[in-house]
């Protein structure tokens, strides 16, 4: 038990030296401030009811009853005492009563697809897992990217997201639930960011040779700092054409994908995209679900559009769908 | 006289057979397991294919495919060859002649393959419409229930055949015994397994 | 399907390890290439080391007839142990690799990720598939008949067979070291990345068949225990007079049973998908990856059970043997050893409560899975209240059992953390998870096995094994698996998935580090049970215990010699109550001569076994390399073979009233011979393997 | 009693057992044509709202098996102890498993399908 209050010592006080925020410990939002709450308090209830009288008792009847120590009393044949029994029954069936109150509850506050409330309309991101990469794509802006997750903090995030390759799964500790992207299909999370800074991003179902690089970061900022990265993407992104598209698609790192689009070295190790249609994440799912290679044309956009319904949904706080 | 009790599912070959009827107690419960452990096979490959109805990705689906009328007719086969399965077990428990007990096995195994053919004249013509298994899921696991029992069944034909080959070789021995009464239970168990699919596959597929 | 041409499918010359190295010597392909090929070279050279070996010292005959073709269920239940140590030693050597990579994982490593990815699938499969089942098998196998006053198992053939195809699956993943590439997709191979447009090479083909044969033969040997269970049991060993080892046996035989078929199933639809283009688990039309999740964990959370249980019912023994005392509770632990196996079948879901399903799944399968932790706890304070006022003897049997009722608690409690859908969003694919499985694997399953082989080696082969090594080995598994695997929590909470082959943030360095070291520290227990296992063989002759009760055991597998006969029991004992041996012994009836003995039937030995290893290993090398005229071959072969069995008649033989009389008579005049020890002297030479009993509440 | 007379009763109980057993048989394969012909006709001739006519078919079905497992593989209650329970425990995992099953993956069919298609 010293050993785990030491672990847990160590793991924070590492988990707060560098600047991207790695745990759930070290909460950026609400949704894992809540988590890191729910798993301090099982812990507790577990290492108050379970670990200690175990570990209490144990050492004491193993040494109090060693073949040499001839003092104690020996009974051989007892084998049975209804108090103890009861006692070794009623025992965890509280504390299993206990902790389900806590799963019940919690399972529901914080079901990864329920909408977090807020006074502001969540901005809408769609996620797709390509191989070793994700890709945001922000619809209402018309922007998407790789590489980089930009939020703004204090307003929800609503995220689609599939798979345009195998299973991945999507994960931001630092704010919030895990969750499993798949072709053909679309699931959904909520988070939201309480303070500007920066979290570690990733995909944790392996897929091949690149997964351990499929690394992003998620970067809360204040939302005007965030206006101002939208006008900066837009300014600076590649058109996301069916040509760079099927460049993003091929199996590759982040690192790949820079070096095969000569207009993404300026980009800080991101890869940054304009004219981001609204319908090019349905049509990924459907291609996905039909084992089409190819995306139909009306999956792109023309440019002068995308960025005038990105200035509208700007203006806006763009609304749920 | 009080009725004597029931050792093991199946028809018990009662104490007049003596040391058979004593080694059956095992033998049949062991293979009793077994088919339990194959039920939940089949359950599962069940839970495939109701999980998967709606995956036709386009593509052809039961109201297109399935012919209830053949589909009938083998169910009608079946039942019909576990009936004649229950009159071999009859003949062998009560000491008829061989003739009759092997008799009535040929008529198992002509009803049991006439099933196997119209089940795969139900398949080649699924086939022409485009029904094939790499079609869509729901083709995928059509193909996965249907013909899994088939193969079941053909399993217990090849195992007809074989134990008719040891009555003529041997004579009605202990193992030949146990052998014609394992086969009963699988045969009767494939049956409800066949109900199942009749209900589930075929019946639900069409309402 | 061209099934003449080419004659070997898909095999080739860059189906060895060394071709990548030689076509493109790069530094990483070099690296990667020498490990690899060594590793295939170690496989090649033991085969042919083997084979010198056997033919030098003419051993083949006595192999086959003794052992291979045997139908004597503690023949079969050591052939087991075997094979799961000789699979061992490969998935720890793996082990050590993955450890050593991530130390250095940050920014590269020394392996490439290709082949660290081959190393954690190959790590976990053999591990659970080809290290504890075939482990935990042979011990049930070799215990449990005896326990039950049993000669032998109910279908000893059978038993012969489903050795034969566990057999045939291990040796499937060996040769996947020397021809072509083991999966790259972990031990539950999830598609659609398994399927053949992610993994177009062998590699998933070899962990389908292997997993399959090794399945199969898990059900035969399930509806084999549960039979023998249910049926051969001595006169008078009623159901609550059962020793708890056997109990658990026939929980995890029921869990064998019925666990297994979904797994054949999921199997199976992968390799149609793979082989015939169906679309169970694909993307694309109509397929549906998520059913392979389900199907899967329907198998693989009882599987983990099936792991566990047999350690409970070890430690059980163990626990109540050298605590001198009855077992405490003995009707709550059976009725929590029901309660585990029946909830096993309930709880699947919790591996995958990041699916998407909706918050009232996850809520209840989570609680179903809490639930589990009542029963495992009733065992827990039952072992405990064993022990209290009992008298504790620190054997190394009971140290490890120690060292798992610790460390299993704590493993136990992140189980239930992660039975949590809340905390398992944040750790699940994290290496918190890791941690927590080899939390209860190791210190369950792991010491739980290896507590058996201490209690009963000296049963099976007439001598007891070294004390000092195997109490320095037991010492340095319990501290090197807190150093191997308490960072890992940590790290899991920081962040890092499983399954990484490199990272690139410094602060993982230090807990790696700690994790690697105690590893290193594991890799020393295991030489220091290689070492124990030496010196106990060298100086067999003076811990000799022929007279077979060197533990003051409490169970029937103590009342015969050791080893004992082959047919277990020169007479059936007549069993009167719980812990039937201590009751003989307490009544003085442990060890008489009968008046008459009778004649002794035995199953016939029979070529079954080998002869199904050998059809099914060669048929699924010919699947996985795509050789059809092998797979049709050995299909008809395997027909043939078992309806030229369904023919054999005259499959037993008779041991003579005369030859039992003799074995009989050689043992009852050793034990006359022998003195009685206490219990202080167990440890010495001078124990023979006859027990003083130790009476109530007098302490001498 | 002679060896005769003794012979000739336990042969006409034979015969007697044996007609029992052989209308049992009969029983067995009357009832369950029955139990096939009725959805069948149901669903090829009658016009009826779908979910009734599924709850008929689910209801013969489950009749016509117990049927079979009384007539045919003589399952009664008379049976060794052993065997029912394995019917029970096996019936009980299998519910577990198909209903769990397709508990899940409707949800998960529902929450994963594409905003805005079927
Ligand atoms: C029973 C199961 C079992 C056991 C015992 C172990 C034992 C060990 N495992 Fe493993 N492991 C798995 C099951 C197991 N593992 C599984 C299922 C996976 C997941 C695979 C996947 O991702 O798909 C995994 C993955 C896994 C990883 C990959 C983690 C990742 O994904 O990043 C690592 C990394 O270090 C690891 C390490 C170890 C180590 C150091 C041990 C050590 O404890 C090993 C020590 C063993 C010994 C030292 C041998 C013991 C000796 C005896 C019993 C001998 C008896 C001898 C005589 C009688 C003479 N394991
Ligand atoms: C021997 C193997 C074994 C055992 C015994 C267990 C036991 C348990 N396991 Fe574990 N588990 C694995 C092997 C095992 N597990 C493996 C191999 C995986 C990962 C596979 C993979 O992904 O590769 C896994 C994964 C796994 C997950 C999935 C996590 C994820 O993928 O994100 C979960 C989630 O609930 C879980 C839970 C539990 C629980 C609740 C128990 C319980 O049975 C524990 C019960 C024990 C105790 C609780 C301690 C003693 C009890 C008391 C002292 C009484 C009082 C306590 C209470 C009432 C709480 N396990
Ligand atoms: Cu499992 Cu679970
Ligand atoms: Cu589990």
């Amino acid at each position: 038990m010293r050993l785990a209050a030491l672990c847990c010592g160590v793991l924070l006080l590492a988990a707060c030296a560098g600047d991207t925020h790695l745990t759930f410990l070290d909460p950026q939002g609400p949704i894992a401030h809540q988590q890191r709450w729910h798993f301090y308090w099982v812990l507790g209830v577990m290492a108050v009811l379970v670990a200690g009288p175990i570990f209490l008792l144990l050492p004491f009847f193993v040494w109090r009853y060693r073949y040499g120590n001839k003092k104690p009393r020996y009974t051989p044949k007892w084998e049975y005492s209804t108090l103890l029994e009861i006692m070794s029954w009623s025992g965890p069936i509280v504390i299993v009563i206990v902790l389900a109150v806590f799963v019940w509850r919690d399972t529901h506050k914080l079901d990864p697809y329920k909408p977090i409330a807020s006074d502001q309309a969540p901005l809408q991101v769609q996620v797709i897992g390509y191989d070793w990469k994700w890709l945001f794509i922000y619809p209402d802006q018309g922007i998407a990217g790789v590489g980089t997750l930009a939020l703004p903090v204090g307003r929800p995030v609503f995220l689609h997201m599939t798979s345009a390759t195998v299973m991945q799964s999507f994960f931001i500790p630092a704010l919030g639930s895990q969750i499993y992207a798949m072709g053909g299909m679309v699931s959904q999370l909520n988070l939201e960011a309480s303070k500007p800074g920066k979290s570690l991003g990733e995909n944790t179902m392996y897929n091949g040779n690149g997964f351990h690089q499929q690394k992003f970061t998620a970067v809360a900022m204040l939302p005007a700092d965030f206006k101002a990265w939208v006008r900066k993407v837009r300014a600076t992104g590649l058109p996301l054409n069916a040509q760079n598209l099927k460049v993003l698609a091929q199996r590759s790192t982040r690192a790949d994908l820079i070096a095969a689009l000569p207009g993404a070295r300026s980009m800080a190790g991101n890869v940054y995209f304009t004219s981001a249609s609204k319908s090019l994440f349905p049509a990924v799912v459907k291609a996905t679900m039909d084992g089409t290679p190819t995306l139909p044309e009306s999956a792109f956009e023309h440019r002068h559009t995308a960025t005038q319904s990105g200035d509208a949904a700007d203006a806006a706080t763009g609304k749920p769908r | 006289m009080s009725e004597q009790a029931i050792k093991h599912p199946g028809l018990n070959l009662g104490p007049a057979h003596g040391k058979d009827d004593e080694a059956a107690g095992t033998v049949m419960f062991g293979f009793w397991v077994f088919l339990m452990s194959d039920a939940i096979l089949f359950a599962m490959v069940f839970a495939t294919y109701v999980t998967s109805l709606h995956a036709t990705a386009g593509g052809p689906g039961p109201r297109d495919l399935y012919d209830i009328k053949s589909v009938f007719i083998e169910t009608m086969l079946l039942l019909a060859s576990s009936f004649t399965f229950g009159m071999a077990s009859l003949a062998l428990k009560y000491k008829h002649r061989k003739a009759r007990l092997i008799g009535w096995m040929v008529v198992t195994l002509v009803l049991g393959v006439a099933f196997l053919g119209f089940e795969l004249h139900d398949f080649s013509s699924m086939f022409v419409k485009g029904g094939v298994p790499s079609r869509s899921g729901f083709l995928s696991a059509f193909f996965d229930l249907v013909p899994l029992h088939g193969l079941h069944v053909t399993a217990g034909g090849i195992w007809l055949i074989c134990l008719v080959g040891q009555i003529v070789r041997y004579g009605l021995d202990t193992k030949t015994k146990l052998g014609i009464m394992r086969l009963a239970l699988f045969w009767h168990f494939l049956d409800i397994v066949w109900i199942a699919i009749f209900s589930v596959v075929y019946l639900a597929g069409l309402t | 399907m061209n099934i003449v041409d080419p004659p070997l499918g898909r095999l080739q010359w860059s189906s060895l390890p060394f071709w990548d190295m030689l076509q493109h010597p790069t530094k990483g392909n070099i690296i990667n290439g020498l490990i690899a090929t060594g590793a295939a070279s170690l496989v090649v050279i033991g085969a042919i080391a083997l084979v010198v070996l056997l033919t030098k010292y003419k051993l083949w005959r006595p192999l086959w007839s003794n052992w291979l073709t045997s139908p004597d269920h503690k023949k079969i239940g050591i052939m087991y142990v075997v094979i799961a140590l000789v699979m061992l030693a490969r998935a720890l050597i793996e082990a050590v690799l993955m450890r050593g990579q991530q130390a250095f994982g940050l920014g590269g490593g020394f392996l490439s990720p290709e082949h660290f990815a081959q190393l954690f699938s190959t790590h976990g499969t053999i591990m659970i598939f080809f290290m504890a089942m075939p482990f935990l098998t042979g011990v049930i196998n070799y215990v449990m008949p005896m326990q039950i006053g049993a000669r032998d198992v109910s279908f000893p053939v059978l038993n012969s067979i489903s050795l034969g195809l566990t057999a045939a699956g291990a040796a499937l993943v060996m040769v996947s070291l020397v021809i072509g590439k083991f999966s790259t997709g972990g031990w539950f191979g999830y598609p659609p990345y398994t399927e053949a447009n992610f993994s177009p090479g062998v590699g998933p083909d070899y962990w389908i068949w292997a997993l399959s044969l090794a399945g199969l033969g898990s059900t035969l040997t399930g509806i084999n225990f549960a039979v023998t269970i249910y049926k051969e049991r001595a006169p008078g060993m009623q159901w609550m007079r059962m020793p708890l080892f056997t109990w658990t046996a026939l929980c995890t035989a029921i869990i064998m049973i019925f666990a297994m078929p979904p797994l054949t199933v999921a199997t199976a639809q992968l390799a149609l998908d793979r082989y015939l283009g169906f679309h169970y688990f694909t993307n694309a039309l109509g397929g549906n990856m998520m059913n392979f999740a389900n199907l899967f964990w329907l198998f693989g959370h009882p599987e983990v059970y099936i792991l566990i249980l047999p350690a409970f019912g070890v430690y059980s023994e163990t626990i109540s043997t050298f605590s001198g005392k009855a077992l405490f509770g003995y009707r709550s632990l059976v009725m929590a050893t029901m309660a585990i196996a029946l909830l096993s079948f309930t709880v699947w879901l919790h591996h995958f409560f990041t699916m998407g399903q909706n918050a009232n799944i996850n809520a209840v399968f989570g609680i179903a899975s809490m639930l589990i932790g009542i029963p495992t706890g009733v065992k827990i304070y039952d072992w405990m209240w064993t022990m209290f006022r009992g008298r504790v003897r620190f054997t190394v049997p009971m140290v490890y059992a120690l060292g798992f009722i610790v460390l299993f608690v704590l493993g136990g409690m992140s189980g239930i953390l992660l039975a949590n859908p809340t905390i398992d969003y944040q750790v699940h694919n994290t290496v918190f998870l890791v941690a927590h499985f080899h939390n209860v694997a190791v210190p369950g399953v792991l010491f739980g096995m290896l507590s058996a082989y201490h209690f009963w080696f000296p049963k099976a082969f007439g001598f007891r094994l070294n004390e000092r090594w195997g109490m320095i080995s037991a010492l340095c598994w319990i501290f090197g698996f807190v150093g191997a695997f308490f960072p890992l929590y940590a790290l899991g909470i920081m962040g890092l998935p499983r399954r990484t082959v490199a990272y690139t943030e410094a602060r993982y360095v230090p807990l790696e580090w700690m994790a690697f070291l105690g590893a290193l520290l594991i890799l020393v227990a295991l030489l220091a049970l290689l070492w124990q296992l030496w010196l106990s063989i060298r100086d067999r002759a003076d811990n000799r215990v022929f007279v077979g009760d060197p533990w003051a055991g409490r169970s029937l597998e103590w009342a015969n010699s050791a080893p004992p006969p082959e047919y277990n029991f020169a007479v059936i004992p007549q069993i009167e109550s719980r812990d039937a041996f201590t009751a003989a012994k307490e009544q003085g009836r442990a060890y008489l001569r009968p008046d008459t003995y009778v004649d002794i039937e035995l199953p016939k030995n029979s070529a079954m076994g080998p002869a199904i290893a050998a059809i099914s290993f060669a048929l699924a090398f010919g699947l996985v390399w795509h050789i059809w005229w092998l797979v049709i071959l050995c299909f008809l072969a395997a027909i043939a073979s078992m309806i030229i069995r369904g023919f054999a008649r005259d499959t037993r033989r008779i041991v003579s009233a005369q030859q039992v009389r003799q074995e009989h008579h050689r043992w009852i005049d050793a034990v006359d011979q022998a003195t009685a020890i206490s219990r202080a002297d167990e440890c010495t030479s001078v124990n023979v393997g006859l027990a003083r009993q130790e009476a109530d509440g007098v302490v001498p | 009693m002679s060896e005769q007379a003794h012979n000739m009763e336990s042969q006409t109980k034979a015969a007697q057992e044996e007609r029992k057993e052989f209308r049992s048989y009969a029983w067995g394969i009357g009832l369950a044509l029955l139990l096939t012909v009725v959805p069948f006709g149901l669903v090829q001739w009658m016009a009826m709202p779908r979910v009734t006519l599924l709850i008929i078919i689910g209801a013969f079905a489950l009749v016509q098996m117990l049927v079979h497992f009384r007539f045919f593989l003589h399952i009664g209650f008379r049976q060794k102890r052993e065997d029912l329970q394995l019917i029970l425990f096996s019936t009980v995992l299998l519910i577990i498993m198909v209903a769990g099953t397709i508990w899940i993956m409707a949800s998960l069919a529902t929450r994963m399908a594409l905003p805005g298609s079927p």
